[in-house]
């Protein structure tokens, strides 16, 4: 089969796993196993690097260093912060719902790491392949905010519950344009399925095809994972960390997890649905990919430092006013483009 | 696919949307009549050129026989439209004093839509639409009267009751699907393993959901007060059109799906029949408020209509068929009525309607008619609807289920009565109540069709004939 | 290995991640809770009776505009895979729905429901 | 672990009593109408279930799923608007308080 | 011409009601006076078919039949025999007279006038239908006007009136209903699908083609018998009687008791007899035992009684007990008798309620013991009294003795044993009778109704139209026996067939 340096390298694997253990089943296991752990690494890789890399830029935007002083460049900054999380204490509030509130950033975990395996890397490196991939993403990716809400909800904390109601409201305006925009991608493409998806934009990237579908798409991914310049959920100077307010230590760091791991899921996201996948010329698929995601990833954080937050109305507006109409017409657009293509 | 079959249900949709968006259009305080004129012209229209679709020979069907518009689904059609043009004309006045008056007309005529889909529903996605269309909107319709508690309150028990019924509705059918492996009717009725146990609790579930719907008795106890608190037209509509149409979509799923099992079903139906007749007259008796009281008397009419039901042949169809329209009909006169009085008296209890004969004597009189074709006394159509049903099923031998029925609808003219006792002799609130046109419109027709049919019913009869023949019993 | 053992393979790891992220820690942070400590996070004062403030009426509106288009692209979805095959009917059907979608929200928009009061 | 027909047909027939146990014993209309999604799921499960593991001709009881869920949802948006209204007049939830009407 | 005038007799209270919708409330006289027109060219008309009449000819004539609803078959024919011409002319007699003696009232006239003449037409129709479907539907058409009649212009003395006419109303619906379930049965048994009929004639030959088995014919006969038994007041189904004309207005009670109880005994004998035979001869034994029970217990009861009305009710159900014996004893005398009965007692008791309505209206009270010598005061409603009291008592000359008489003449020969006890009921009329008329009428004079004005203008019209018919048949009652006999004669083979069909005594017997 034809595929990309990833697959190359699993298939590989493969054989030489099954050369040691001689049976198939068991082989396979140990595939999915490592591929499991593989994007386990991966999400844990990219939220350290992501935090280092929101720092400098957020220091080279406001004209200052950053960090630079553990290790060279500072690059072990994120690592030392890792272990100071791990050693601070676990402070359970006496009022919270204890069950609720501890299983709450676990929780939280499963549906950002669950979505990554629908992403294809590479040629042909995709973990499970489903026929109806975007949609499950889409579906999956909008029950974090189940867990927004209960972690405020159990945090019986008035600045906690008000994030949470903040994470819903916010969760309401941006699946709807979102799923829209995805909806006129999947008209060009045809199938719901990531791979089909990346196979179509082997000649022509999407975001020449949509580039509207692809501005509302990601104006509500930012809002999807509570990017600035939509970050009410857990605005500062508003209300303290939102739902995260009353945990700390490995809890909080959960969190901080999962945020980082959505923010690489939506660019991720992005890149697969607009801008060629793994497409590219010359360089290995993976790289491209790469490359493609991190300057995604550092338009994302552009955006963060240079944009005040809204406000929740001005939001609301936004997304309901704007970018829902602008989604309709789009695919209306998109349905006459088609027919008329078809027919020419 | 010849979409034309659908132009009835097309119009209505247009016709919604067009009266939301010129809802959105006229500025808040203006009265939004102008909406209600435009949809009841529409709609009369489309009742006429309904009358023009009749036709002989195989039934026009639209996409693999999944919606019909057989004779009976025009008949049933023009049934619906009847009932909301004139719950539309008799709510004009009240609907002036709802904040949201739009939304009122929008939703009778998504109801309209829902119901008119359940006519034609030949398989079950098909009639779940509908029925959820129309339900829905029932919903809405209940809950409607701003700052009302009774509404609030009839709204929420139809919703729950409701949705409990349609999850037990769908519980069946995907049941029956799993056995019938198909939801479309004509290919059910094909199917001939019945008797697997998973179809039967299917059917089971199907038809107490469909109990439900239709308020039979021992599953009625969401009615009484849903028909109590709902705005009164609504309750009218509720009567008359909601019901209807649960009994055309059931009368399809009987006796086009299940009709090999028709030997297991009808006997129990029977049964349920004779406990509607006798119960919802019985519990009719001791109920002050008018409105309660036609809820229980609903009941007991539904018992009369299942009868038909147990007829099982052209006979009893076309007695249900001709059943359905009286009852519509009566409705339709008592409840333009009790709109009136709900508006002038602020209530439909015994003290509101007092002295109705004297301060608007045609009121009073087309209450009484109304109220006595319901009971089934000549001359109104109510006597010649329940001979028909009772020659249909006394033929099959059902000849306890008819002295039931008489005796019954003969103990109902007690409980009618006492309303037109109350209103000949009880003691007036005001001494002249003003009965706009349209209300005056209705209630004539209402009463001239009651008494013109009841004692010429041949053209209704012959419609009825023609309707209930598209069915191969 | 079909898909949907895979998909629960990686379900359970994603549970079990977190848990051994939590178990970490136990062995070697602190525990010195106190009253202090572990009260509610608020502005210094306790809050009397539960620690939940109202909210607005407008996130029921919101989400009840919400509900019915979100479920409008459980149905726009299958339509969008096979627009390509549909034709002109596919278009049309694509008018009468996005149609009426829109009126919805231009009905919404114009009972002032999208307001954030 | 064999997951058949018969083990999803289970778990379906399970959430449906679930959600009739609920409706019978909650007495907050936000818990109520959560009991009726819960069946409405159970029905929406069966479907899928017979539809995938059943001979069947054609995909109707994906259809009938896809519809229900509509359904569902137009229901639960009617039903909160409603339960709005209540509060709004009632000052409560408890649908034991809510009995205006009796007879 | 001819073929119409049934349905003209028919129409013309009709036309009159239609009229009256448009009158305004306020023109009292103009509504009396189209009542009174209507039911007058009514009169006119029937008498003009009561002439005109072939009674050698008999059967059914001036037929007119039009289909009506083809399916059911149901055709409307109307036409009148011996049987239905007697009782067509009482309605009309008595509607007319009926109309009259309500000429006072004043509250709400234009719909107590609009009623009257409804429930007019429901009784004509009732008799001259010549199909079932209309019949049922003239019927019970008649109904609820009397209801809303009572409780509106009813009195109240010992029931309320909302009570009387609730119970009356009830009492008739319920019994309709056995009967509807009868009809409904014999409808369907009677000929074969696609040739079934609403026809009384056909149905009536149907016992010859043999589709009415012996036993269906007894089973449908009992739910004709419950139905037609409750309106003619039979034994244990009477109770609604009295108290319904206690509380009824003047009019309601003259028609209810002049004219709608005989369309208990019409149906009896139109359906019961004509249509299922061996049913009625089965039925027949115990029809006696309860006319008897009619007869003896009513007339007991009315002894007592001390409100005018009691009595008057109470003999009306004693009287009825006459026409049930006359048509249990299945024979044409006695059928001649009963129909004759039926006549004489509509027009004895209507002429009865008028005058108790005038004395009530006049005075106020209607207790026996309250009243005395009123013949000084008013002469006029004394000789109204009399005239029907003597009639009652069997006063040969007056309308009540040939009937009676033919009736036991029929009754003795078949059961000698038990007609001589329903003769001495006879005794006990002539006891409350007298007693009733000697106590209101004459002693002394009550100076206290003085100033009370006897019956004058047109509140003589139903004393005089009722009085003089009660007198011409009288003096010549071979105008109505020859009428009823033209019709009855022919049945004397009929009958004659009926002795081989088993009674429940011979099957009482075949069980002992």
């Amino acid at each position: 089969m034809q595929g990309g340096l990833l697959v190359i390298l699993t298939d590989k694997l493969f054989y030489g796993i099954n050369y040691l253990s001689g049976n198939e089943f068991i082989s396979q296991l140990i595939m999915v196993i490592v591929q499991i752990m593989a994007i386990f690494a991966v999400i844990s890789l990219a939220a350290i690097i992501q935090v280092y890399m929101e720092r400098r830029i957020c220091g080279f935007i406001q004209d200052r260093l950053g960090p630079n002083r553990v290790g060279p460049w500072g690059l072990l900054q994120t690592v030392a912060d890792m272990i100071k999380l791990m050693g601070k204490e676990d402070i359970i509030p006496v009022k919270a719902q204890r069950i609720l509130w501890g299983i709450t950033p676990m929780l939280l975990f499963i549906p950002a790491a669950l979505i990554y395996a629908v992403f294809p890397f590479d040629d042909g490196a995709v973990f499970v392949d489903l026929n109806v991939g975007i949609f499950f993403v889409m579906a999956v990716m909008s029950q974090s905010v189940l867990m927004f809400l209960l972690g405020g909800f159990a945090s019986e904390n008035k600045y906690s519950f008000m994030g949470a109601m903040r994470a819903v409201a916010q969760m309401l305006s941006s699946e709807i344009p979102m799923a829209f925009a995805v909806l006129a991608v999947v008209m060009v493409s045809g199938s719901l399925k990531m791979t089909d998806i990346v196979a179509a934009q082997s000649n022509m990237w999407f975001i020449a095809v949509e580039p509207l579908a692809f501005i509302i798409f990601t104006i509500s991914i930012l809002m999807e994972i509570n990017r600035t310049p939509f970050d009410l959920v857990e605005g500062e100077s508003e209300i303290i960390a939102g739902p995260f307010t009353e945990y700390s230590g490995m809890r909080w760091a959960l969190f901080f997890l999962a945020e980082y791991a959505n923010l690489l899921s939506a660019a991720i996201l992005t890149v697969t649905l607009f801008l060629g996948g793994w497409h590219g010329p010359v360089l290995p698929g993976i790289l491209w990919f790469l490359i493609k995601v991190f300057l995604v990833i550092f338009l994302f954080m552009w955006i963060r430092w240079t944009y005040p937050r809204t406000r929740i109305d001005q939001m609301m507006a936004l997304s309901w006013k704007v970018l829902l109409p602008l989604a309709l017409f789009n695919i209306a657009a998109t349905g006459i483009g088609i027919y008329i293509y078809n027919w020419m | 696919m010849n979409i034309y079959i659908l132009y009835p249900e097309i119009t209505v949709l247009l016709l919604t949307l067009l009266i939301v968006i010129m809802d959105l259009l006229l500025p808040v305080q203006e009265t939004r009549r102008s909406l209600a004129y435009i949809a009841v012209m529409v709609l009369g229209c489309l009742f006429i050129s309904l009358f023009y679709q009749y036709h002989f020979g195989i039934s026009p069907y639209f996409y693999n026989k999944l919606f019909y518009f057989d004779n009976y689904a025009i008949f049933f059609k023009q049934l619906f439209l009847l009932a909301v043009i004139f719950t539309i004309m008799l709510s004009l006045d009240y609907a002036d004093d709802l904040r949201y008056s739009g939304e009122y007309y929008a939703m009778l005529l998504f109801s309209l839509l829902g119901m008119m889909v359940l006519a034609s529903a030949n398989d079950f996605v098909t009639m779940f639409i509908g029925l959820e269309l129309m339900t829905i909107s029932f919903y809405i319709l209940a809950a409607f009267k701003n700052n009302d508690e009774n509404s609030s309150e009839a709204g929420i028990k139809y919703l729950i009751m409701g949705s409990v019924a349609t999850a037990v509705t769908l519980y069946g059918i995907s049941l029956i699907y799993g056995a019938g492996h198909s939801l479309d009717f004509n290919v059910l009725a094909a199917e001939t393993r019945f008797f697997v146990p998973l179809m039967l609790t299917g059917i089971v579930l199907l038809i107490i959901g469909m109990f439900f719907k239709l308020s039979i008795m021992p599953f009625h106890m969401w009615s009484p007060d849903v028909y109590e608190g709902a705005p009164t037209p609504i309750t009218g509509l509720l009567a008359m059109g909601s019901k209807a149409a649960a009994i055309a979509v059931f009368i399809r799923i009987l006796f086009v799906a299940f009709l090999h099992t028709a030997n297991y079903f009808l006997p129990v139906l029977a049964v349920f029949a004779a406990i509607c007749m006798i119960g919802g007259n019985i519990a009719a008796i001791k109920q002050k408020n008018i409105k309660r009281m036609l809820a229980y008397s609903s009941i007991a009419q539904v018992g009369y209509i299942l009868v038909g039901f147990c007829a099982a042949s052209p006979q009893g169809i076309k007695s249900v068929l001709f059943y359905v329209f009286l009852y519509i009909v009566a409705n339709i006169g008592a409840f333009a009525v009790l709109t009136v009085v709900d508006k002038q008296n602020k209530g439909t209890d015994d003290k509101a309607i007092a002295g109705l004969s004297k301060s608007a004597p045609l009121l009073a009189m087309v209450m009484t008619i109304s109220l006595l074709s319901m009971a089934g006394i000549p001359p109104t159509v109510g006597f010649v609807g329940k001979l028909y049903l009772f020659l249909a099923v006394v033929e099959q031998g059902y000849i306890w289920l008819a002295f039931i029925g008489f005796i019954m609808s003969m103990i109902s003219v007690y409980y009618y009565l006492r309303v037109v006792k109350v209103m000949y002799i009880g003691k007036a609130n005001n001494d002249y109540i003003n009965v706009s046109a349209a209300i005056k419109i209705t209630v004539i027709i209402s009463m001239l069709t009651t008494l013109l049919l009841g004692i010429w019913p041949q053209y209704l009869s012959v419609l009825t004939n023609f309707a209930a023949i598209s069915f191969a019993l | 290995m079909t898909e949907f053992m895979k998909m629960l393979l990686l379900l359970v790891v994603a549970g079990v991640f977190p848990i051994m992220a939590m178990i970490m820690p136990l062995l070697i942070e602190p525990r010195q809770p106190n009253e202090e400590k572990n009260s509610q996070y608020e502005c210094g004062v306790d809050t009397i009776g539960r620690n939940v403030p109202r909210y607005r009426i407008s996130y029921f509106l919101y989400a009840i505009i919400f509900v019915v288009f979100d479920v409008e692209t459980v149905f726009l979805f299958p339509w969008a895979v096979k627009f390509n095959v549909m034709g002109l009917f596919g278009l049309i059907e694509m008018f009468i729905f996005a149609g009426i979608l829109a009126i919805g929200l231009a009905y919404a928009w114009k009972k002032g429901a999208l307001v954030w009061k | 672990m064999h997951v058949g027909l018969t083990q999803v047909l289970i778990l379906s027939a399970l959430l449906f009593c679930i959600g009739l146990y609920g409706i019978l014993v909650k007495r907050n209309l936000f818990a109520i109408l959560m009991c009726i999604e819960i069946m409405l799921n159970a029905v929406n499960i069966n479907f899928a279930a017979f539809n995938y593991f059943l001979p069947m001709p054609d995909l109707s009881g994906q259809v009938m799923m896809i519809f229900s869920i509509t359904v569902a949802a137009a229901e639960v948006a009617v039903g909160l608007a409603i339960i709005f209204k209540i509060y709004h007049d009632f000052k409560t939830v408890n649908i034991d308080k809510i009995n205006n009407m009796k007879g | 011409m001819t073929d119409s005038l049934l349905s003209m007799i028919l129409l013309a209270p009709i036309v009159a009601v239609v009229l009256l919708l448009f009158i305004p409330p306020t023109a009292k006289k103009s509504i009396k006076l189209i009542a009174a027109m209507a039911t007058g060219i009514s009169l006119l008309m029937t008498i003009y078919v009561y002439i005109n009449y072939d009674n050698n000819l008999g059967g059914m004539q001036f037929m007119q039949s039009i289909p009506w609803i083809s399916d059911l078959g149901v055709a409307y024919t109307v036409g009148v025999d011996g049987i239905s011409l007697p009782m067509l002319f009482l309605t009309n007699i008595i509607g007319f007279a009926a109309v009259f003696s309500s000429w006072n009232i004043n509250e709400r006239p234009k719909e107590f006038f609009i009623l009257l003449l409804i429930l007019l037409t429901g009784v004509m129709g009732t008799f001259i239908a010549g199909d079932l479907f209309i019949f049922l539907l003239c019927y019970e058409l008649v109904v609820i006007p009397i209801y809303i009649m009572v409780i509106i212009w009813g009195s109240t003395k010992r029931v309320s009136k909302e009570y009387a006419g609730m119970k009356l109303t009830i009492y008739l619906l319920i019994g309709s209903a056995f009967m509807l379930v009868g009809i409904v049965a014999l409808y369907l048994q009677a000929f074969p699908a696609g040739m079934r009929t609403f026809s009384i004639a056909a149905l009536s030959q149907a016992h010859l083609l043999g589709t009415l088995s012996q036993s269906f014919q007894i089973i449908v006969f009992l739910l004709l018998l419950i139905g037609f038994g409750t309106l003619l007041s039979m034994f244990p189904f009477h109770t609604w009687s009295p108290d319904g004309y206690a509380g009824a207005p003047t009019a309601v009670s003259m028609i209810h008791a002049g004219v709608l109880k005989k369309i208990g005994g019409y149906g009896l004998i139109r359906l019961g007899l004509l249509v299922l035979p061996a049913g009625a001869k089965f039925w027949a034994p115990i029809i006696i035992v309860l006319a008897l029970g009619n007869v003896i217990y009513a007339a007991y009861v009315a002894i007592v009684q001390k409100d005018l009305k009691y009595v008057i009710g109470y003999s009306s159900v004693s009287h009825m007990g006459y026409v049930l014996l006359g048509f249990a004893a299945l024979n044409t005398i006695s059928l001649t008798g009963a129909i004759a009965n039926m006549v004489a007692h509509g027009i004895m008791s209507a002429l009865f309620f008028a005058m108790i309505g005038y004395v009530y209206e006049k005075t106020h009270k209607r207790s026996i013991d309250k009243l005395r010598g009123l013949a000084h005061q008013m002469p006029r409603i004394a000789v109204g009294f009399m005239l029907a009291g003597m009639s009652s008592v069997g006063l040969p000359g007056l309308i009540g003795f040939m009937p009676e008489y033919t009736i036991f003449l029929g009754l003795f020969k078949v059961y000698p044993f038990l007609a001589i006890i329903a003769v001495s009921g006879i005794v006990f009329t002539a006891i409350y009778i007298l007693r009733v008329l000697q106590k209101i009428l004459f002693g002394p004079r009550n100076y206290g109704f003085d100033a009370i004005p006897d019956a004058k203008g047109p509140e003589m019209v139903p004393l005089f139209v009722l009085g003089s018919v009660l007198i011409l048949f009288g003096i010549f009652p071979q105008l109505l026996l020859g009428m009823i006999n033209g019709t009855i004669a022919p049945l004397q083979s009929f009958l004659q067939a009926l002795n081989n069909e088993p009674s429940l005594l011979v099957v009482w017997g075949g069980i002992w």
